[in-house]
């Protein structure tokens, strides 16, 4: 419960300490490009078959966690803000699923 | 508060009288009653009410008569002191948070082996009906006994009868209170449920979900009969429609197979011109008990009536809607145009 | 959008109870919001899939290295708006110029993009020789195989067939969930751009960063919700049998 | 830019008037506009229901079409869940809980403003459609297709949908502010294990708000693509499933029924604890219960889908998990008991309506645990089984709480008591009554009575218990022409209340009735829960609460009226008409729109002093 009490540390403009530089943010880019090379890579490796869909779940979830993490600078501020976030993204996953698997997505036909 | 004030006990005198009044919901003589099963399923539901239902009234009188019971006794009197500022008390809310959940417990493993039970016909190479739903009728099919009929469900008595639901429009819900609970028609989702019925009998059956303005009007009758009675009604379903001798009927079948354009949404077995679907099938017609499904008996009158005007009966109905007779005043029919249709309708026995 | 924005002392951030801003706040709480906004969207989107009952369907008209090189560029632009927030906050007015303007840019590329996408489908096209194996047509393709009929094997077929949402259920899913997403893109173009030209009037200063902050916040999310749409509707759609 | 190179017109300075209320973004006021207009459209409502229940007294009556009566349920539906109990919720919301936090205003007044006047014009819009060529006649949950052109061709789907929206975007604003009000703006000290209750189910039901919103508005902008633009989501015809729709509906719907339900157990907890004298039993676990609830409501949506074939594995699963919701529902209602437990209770009327809230929302969580079990519902499901349950926890539960809320909290919003004996007779009349119009309603659900129906036939037997239900409604038509009077009257020549006539706990009692514009002269400090109990009794030597004193209230700056909001708020109204009759008027309503949110973003909270 103490997140949303006040904390010195997530005062939210400036002046943090161990902010990121514009090099991190380079760096994310970078990651980030490769990424997406990889993923229209793996795409056209045939041999994967249905192998290819924990393959690019695991590697967009990893882009979309570097954003947040790091140009939205979720890992610096308050964990109030990732609560939110998190909270929405987390209710609205695990939601879906089930109404996905209620419509029997996941049943190969 | 002040009538109870000198005589709580006055209170408990209202406890039989309660039981009386939920007594007194329970009419199983109704037509739709919940109370007087004639099915395994439906039989099945109602254990489970009344296992719930004496779960409910378990809680219910605790719980009320302590509360009941705090009322009267913490009331505050003049010059009454602050009373102690207590904040809580581990054990007790563990107790209130535990017991439910036995209580529920205790509800949850029948309702569980329920569903499972009903979900599964027990004979599922048994009979077959198909129904489809329409706004605002119900169309019976047979594929085994080739039998193809409207508003009325004919079944042989104490035989599982596999039912398949459909729909040509929008959701309705297919429910024979006596019977079994409802399962609802979706568009582009066949649903499954089994019926069987333990008493010869006429039972109503009713559209359960809203589906538009006669909803109210979306009924059906279930004839639950004996295996002979059954297949003698098949036997006549099968046959094609008579033809009729007598002139105004046939009068009527001319109307009704030429300018009244009946045919382009009835269908008559054995006319080849009569081959509509949009409305119910008329083959056997004078055989039904009732007209429109379920709305009025089938008598003469009532079928003239229909005839005339069949918003009066059905308000929104898609015959009344769509026909050209009662759409386009020049087509009207003519009182003696029904008296002819009439006649002929009757004869289709 | 820029609600209390203009708290001109900056007090709001100053006198709450947990520290924290709260418009700041109140544009996370919007975020998570609209994760179950989008989550409805991809949800219906993935509930329809393959319930179509005509083409053209995701693999006849998706073309995945276009829409790769706009998924590029709409990252990328993540990168230049974290940059200018970054200028700014370093007190570089003109260096945040610079970056959101850049941003701005590549969010209307990459809108451009899409709207040469939409183009594309609405106006698609069957194309295939008669000489083709049916092995390699698509089910949509073999539809159209009856105009082979009569003709010899050299006969090309072609045939206009485009996808709206009117189409089928895969373009009316997606059609209004990509439809929605550019909706967004556009929103934040527009408001990047309201910064930039705000900036010309001294409204933006490294002391006020937290307007920045608050846009950037917005266009990374919409980055993000774009992750998602590639390897879902895009990725997945076009793989055989998913 | 448009607003730097337009002129701005002057910033609305009316100290009193028309022009006062129309720009006024007081959090006072608001919650007073909101709950008068809730009231008229609950009246509105309630108005809808006396017609069906005159239809359905006797049978095969005749009093309604029944297209109108299609139209009088989908509207009683629809505008008692979203234009009388939600805005009613939110109007106290607005009123309190700044008072509640020891707060001057919300967090963002405008944002306040302009979440009234966009729910005012989604309720003109909705309204509008009786005179417009025929209400939405669908139900409140409008299932596919039959919300579909093809058997609805009228416009009456469209206002409902456009109405939805908008009512949508207003519940959300009004979410977004509560929730960063309360985060953001407690007083100091008032650490969240110190918040009021009321204070903390506001908190989760803004939460369940702004998670649960965005599922309907998807919905709606689905059917609306479909109506509007020929769109295939819920067309069967097309390969869709209506199924989505029902999924949608009710994972949107079914949190919303705790929307409806939380702030009424948040009221229940702060009156309970004060006319017993005693501190809210349990504090941790009722908190915790409310928290609870709202969680699981996210895992029960299929309930209302019992009969729609999901398959025995699917209906057990959400079986239980509805079943489970009880276990949290009765903590509170335990709780609430233990803190009447050896308390010394004063019934003074908004306790009555608070111990009936707990006795009628009893029988109402119990016929929902009857639903629950999937296999019985099969012949509940669209019965008056399920009208009787629903009216049990909305009308016994939400009403009856919202009531006990008014007169709690009446006194220091006017500064003026509510009549306790006229009181007395509202609450027994309304007890009563309620009871007669609703648990009959149990017995023809039973006795196979189906919902939505606009006639039945005598030889069913339903005959006695309509009739009873509709004398019922008739007489609850009464009881609120009582409560009518007690307010209008009270309001006039009622009893002066002083800032603290219930001794109360929490820190809105600390101030003056009515309270200054301002709430507090100087910011409480919060050393403990129930901090104006505390202070009161000296139990915490240290706590510094209320004042009013109004010193230094010069120095107090109150963010300044605003016209923007309003002038947003006619932009979506004109819109929404626009999206119906002809798409040039939305588009100007667009502009007006968002030219007036411009305007909005670059106006300061106030003005720039000249120093
Ligand atoms: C305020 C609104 C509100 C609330 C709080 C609830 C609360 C609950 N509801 Fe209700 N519900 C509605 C509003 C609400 N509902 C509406 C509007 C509909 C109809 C929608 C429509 O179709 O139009 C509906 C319909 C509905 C259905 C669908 C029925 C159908 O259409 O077939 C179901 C099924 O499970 C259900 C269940 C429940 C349950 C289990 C609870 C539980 O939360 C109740 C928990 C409370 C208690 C159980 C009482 C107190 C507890 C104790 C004293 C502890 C001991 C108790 C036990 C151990 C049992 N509700
Ligand atoms: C908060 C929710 C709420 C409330 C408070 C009520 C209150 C009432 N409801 Fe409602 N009801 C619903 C929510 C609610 N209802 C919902 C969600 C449905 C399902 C809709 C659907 O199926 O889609 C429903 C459905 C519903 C039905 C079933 C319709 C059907 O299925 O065919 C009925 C039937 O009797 C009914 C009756 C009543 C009555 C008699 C009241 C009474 O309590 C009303 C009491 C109020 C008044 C009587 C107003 C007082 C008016 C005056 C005093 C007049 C003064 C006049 C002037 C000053 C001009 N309701
Ligand atoms: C536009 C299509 C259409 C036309 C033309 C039409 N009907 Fe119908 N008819 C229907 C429909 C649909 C129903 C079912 C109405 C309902 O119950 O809601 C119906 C019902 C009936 C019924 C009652 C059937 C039953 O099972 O109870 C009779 C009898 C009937 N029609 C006779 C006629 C006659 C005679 C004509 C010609 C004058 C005619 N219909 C023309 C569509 C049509
Ligand atoms: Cu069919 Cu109701
Ligand atoms: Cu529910």
């Amino acid at each position: 419960m103490n997140l949303i009490t006040k904390d010195p540390k997530a005062q939210s403009d400036t002046a943090h300490t161990g902010h990121p530089t514009p090099l991190t943010y380079f760096k994310i880019a970078l990651i980030l490009s490769i990424t997406t090379a990889i993923e229209v890579g793996v795409f056209y490796i045939e041999w994967l078959g249905h192998g290819i869909i924990p393959v690019l779940v695991i590697l967009s979830g990893l882009k979309f966690g570097l954003v947040a993490l790091f140009y939205m600078h979720l890992k610096y501020d308050s964990p109030l803000f990732s609560w939110f976030f998190f909270g929405g993204l987390a209710l609205a996953t695990s939601v879906f699923i089930a109404v996905l698997g209620l419509f029997k997505f996941f049943v190969a036909q | 508060m002040s009538l109870f004030r000198h005589h709580p006990t006055r209170l408990v005198r209202l406890v039989p009288l309660l039981l009386v009044f939920i007594v007194a919901g329970c009419y199983p003589d109704h037509p739709q009653s919940t109370f007087d099963s004639t099915g395994p399923v439906a039989q099945s539901q109602l254990n489970l009410f009344y296992w719930i239902f004496w779960a409910a009234v378990f809680v219910f009188v605790t719980v009320q008569s302590a509360l009941l019971y705090i009322c009267l006794k913490f009331r505050r009197k003049p010059g009454d002191p602050d009373p102690e500022q207590t904040h809580g008390h581990n054990k007790l809310e563990i107790i209130w948070t535990v017991l439910p959940v036995i209580l529920l417990a205790i509800v949850a493993v029948p309702t569980v082996l329920t569903i499972f039970d009903n979900a599964n016909s027990p004979d599922p190479d048994g009979m077959h009906v198909n129904v489809v739903a329409h706004q605002w009728w119900w169309e019976f099919n047979y594929p085994g006994e080739d039998v193809k009929t409207s508003n009325e469900l004919h079944i042989p008595v104490d035989e599982v009868v596999n039912v398949s639901l459909e729909t040509k429009d929008v959701i309705h819900s297919f429910w024979i209170p006596k019977i079994a609970g409802k399962v609802d028609m979706v568009p582009g989702n066949s649903n499954k449920m089994w019926i069987k019925g333990e008493e010869i009998g006429i039972f109503h059956g009713q559209c359960a979900e809203f589906c538009g303005e006669s909803h109210a009007n979306m009924r059906f009758q279930v004839i639950v009969e004996s295996r002979a009675d059954f297949d003698a009604w098949v036997a006549s379903e099968r046959e094609p429609a008579v033809i009729p001798v007598e002139p105004l009927a046939k009068a009527g079948l001319d109307l009704f197979e030429g300018d009244a354009q009946c045919w382009s949404c009835h269908k008559v077995e054995g006319s080849s011109r009569s081959r509509g679907t949009k409305g119910p099938n008329l083959t056997h017609l004078s055989g039904r008990q009732y007209l429109g499904a379920g709305i009025v008996e089938n008598s003469q009158t009532n079928l003239r009536n229909w005839l005339t005007s069949p918003n009066d009966l059905k308000p929104g109905n898609i015959m009344y809607r769509d026909a050209a007779v009662y759409n386009d005043p020049d087509k009207a029919l003519s009182d003696s145009d029904i008296s002819a249709l009439v006649a002929y309708l009757r004869s289709l026995k | 959008m820029l609600e209390a924005g203009a708290d001109p002392h900056g007090e709001n951030s100053e006198h709450t109870t947990t520290g924290l801003n709260h418009r700041k706040l109140l544009m996370w709480a919007f975020l998570g919001s609209d994760c179950m906004f989008f989550g409805t969207l991809i949800g219906t989107y993935l509930v329809s899939k393959g319930r179509s009952l005509v083409g053209p369907y995701a693999v006849d008209v998706f073309d995945i290295p276009v829409t790769s090189v706009s998924t590029f560029v709409l990252l990328m632009s993540s990168m230049s708006m974290v940059l200018a927030y970054a200028a700014l906050t370093r007190g570089s007015l003109k260096g945040f110029r610079i970056w959101i303007a850049s941003t701005a840019i590549m969010g209307m590329t990459f809108l451009s993009f899409q709207v040469f996408e939409f183009y594309e489908f609405a106006n698609h096209e069957v194309h295939f020789k008669c000489s083709t194996p049916i092995s390699d047509l698509t089910e949509h393709e073999r539809t159209f195989i009856d105009k082979c009929a009569g003709q010899d094997a050299s006969h090309e077929v072609e045939e206009q067939h485009g996808l709206t949402p009117r189409t089928n259920l895969f373009g009316t899913t997606f059609f209004v969930l990509t439809g929605f997403h550019g909706a967004h893109v556009t929103l934040g173009v527009v408001w990047l751009l309201s910064l930039l030209f705000y900036s010309f009037r001294g409204g933006v200063t490294a002391k006020r960063n937290l307007d920045v902050d608050l846009a950037a916040l917005y266009w990374h999310f919409v980055d993000v919700v774009w992750i998602v749409i590639f390897t879902v509707v895009y990725l997945f759609g076009v793989f055989p049998g998913f | 830019m448009i607003s730097l190179t337009i002129p701005i017109p002057k910033r609305p300075t009316h100290p009193t008037g028309i022009w006062n209320w129309l720009t006024t973004i007081d959090h006072k006021r608001i919650g007073i506009l909101y709950g008068v207009t809730a009231f008229i459209l609950f009246l509105t409502g309630g108005i809808e229901a006396l017609y069906m229940r005159a239809q359905l007294a006797t049978p095969e009556a005749e009093i309604v079409s029944p297209e109108v009566f299609n139209q009088l349920f989908t509207m009683h539906g629809t505008t008692m869940i979203f234009l009388a109990i939600m805005p009613m919720g939110t109007a106290f919301f607005n009123y309190i809980i700044p008072l509640q936090i020891g707060a001057r205003d919300v967090a963002f007044p405008r944002l306040n403003a302009f979440s009234y006047w966009t729910f005012l014009a989604g309720a003109i819009m909705l309204k509008s459609s009786w005179f417009l060529g025929g209400a939405p006649n669908a139900g409140w949950f409008g299932y596919a297709p039959i919300t579909g052109v093809p058997y609805n061709p009228g416009h009456g789907i469209d206002f409902w949908i456009l109405s939805l929206q908008i009512l949508g975007i207003a519940s959300l604003a009004a979410a977004f502010n509560f929730v960063v009000t309360i985060i953001n703006m407690r007083a100091p000290g008032m650490s969240l294990m110190r918040m009021p209750l009321f204070t903390w189910m506001t908190f989760v039901t803004s939460l369940l708000l702004i998670l649960a919103f965005p599922v309907i508005t998807v919905a709606l902008i689905e059917l609306m693509f479909d109506r509007f633009y020929g769109a295939n989501f819920f067309v069967p015809a097309a390969g869709a499933s209506p199924l989505l729709w029902q999924h949608l509906f009710w994972i949107f719907g079914h949190p919303e029924v705790y929307i409806l339900i939380l702030p009424a157990m948040g009221i229940i907890s702060e009156i309970i604890p004060t006319f017993s004298k005693k501190p809210l039993f349990g504090y941790p676990v009722v908190v915790l219960s409310g928290v609870v609830i709202a969680f699981m409501g996210w895992m029960v949506w299929s309930h209302h889908m019992f009969t729609v074939g999901l398959g025995p594995v699917a209906n057990s699963v959400f079986a239980l998990t509805t079943m489970a919701i009880a276990v949290p529902t009765g903590v509170k209602i335990f709780s609430w008991m233990g803190t009447m437990w050896r308390g010394s209770i004063h019934f003074s009327t908004a306790m009555l309506f608070s111990v009936g809230f707990v006795a009628l929302f009893i029988i109402g969580g119990l016929s929902g645990v009857m639903h629950s079990s999937a296999a019985s519902d099969a012949q509940q499901q669209d019965t008056y089984f399920i009208v009787a349950h629903l009216h049990y926890v909305l009308f016994g539960g939400s009403i009856m709480a919202l009531l006990a809320a008014v007169y709690y909290w009446f006194p220091k919003i006017t500064g003026r008591l509510m009549s306790e004996s006229i009181g007395k007779i509202n609450f027994w009349l309304t007890f009563i009554a309620m009871n007669l119009t609703f648990f009959p309603m149990h017995f023809t659900g039973l006795d196979g009575m189906p919902r939505r129906i606009y006639t039945y036939g005598t030889e069913m037997g339903w005959d006695l218990w309509n009739a009873v239900a509709s004398m019922g409604a008739f007489l609850l038509a009464a009881s609120i022409l009582v409560f009518m009077h007690n307010v209008v009257r009270s309001y006039r020549k009622g009893e002066i209340s002083g800032s603290d006539p219930w001794d109360g706990r929490t820190l809105e009692w600390s101030i003056s009735s009515p309270p200054p514009e301002y709430n507090f002269a100087e910011i409480p400090v919060v050393e403990t829960r129930d901090p104006f109990w505390a202070q009161k009794r000296d139990s915490v030597a240290t706590a510094r609460v209320g004042g009013g004193s109004g010193e230094g209230e010069h120095d107090i700056h109150m963010p300044q009226p605003s016209y923007w909001p309003l002038v947003v708020s006619i932009g979506l109204l004109i819109g929404g008409y626009g999206l119906i009759y002809n798409v040039a008027v939305a588009v100007v309503g667009g502009a007006i729109a968002l030219i007036a949110v411009y305007a909005w973003s670059f106006e300061p909270v106030n003005e720039p002093e000249e120093h």
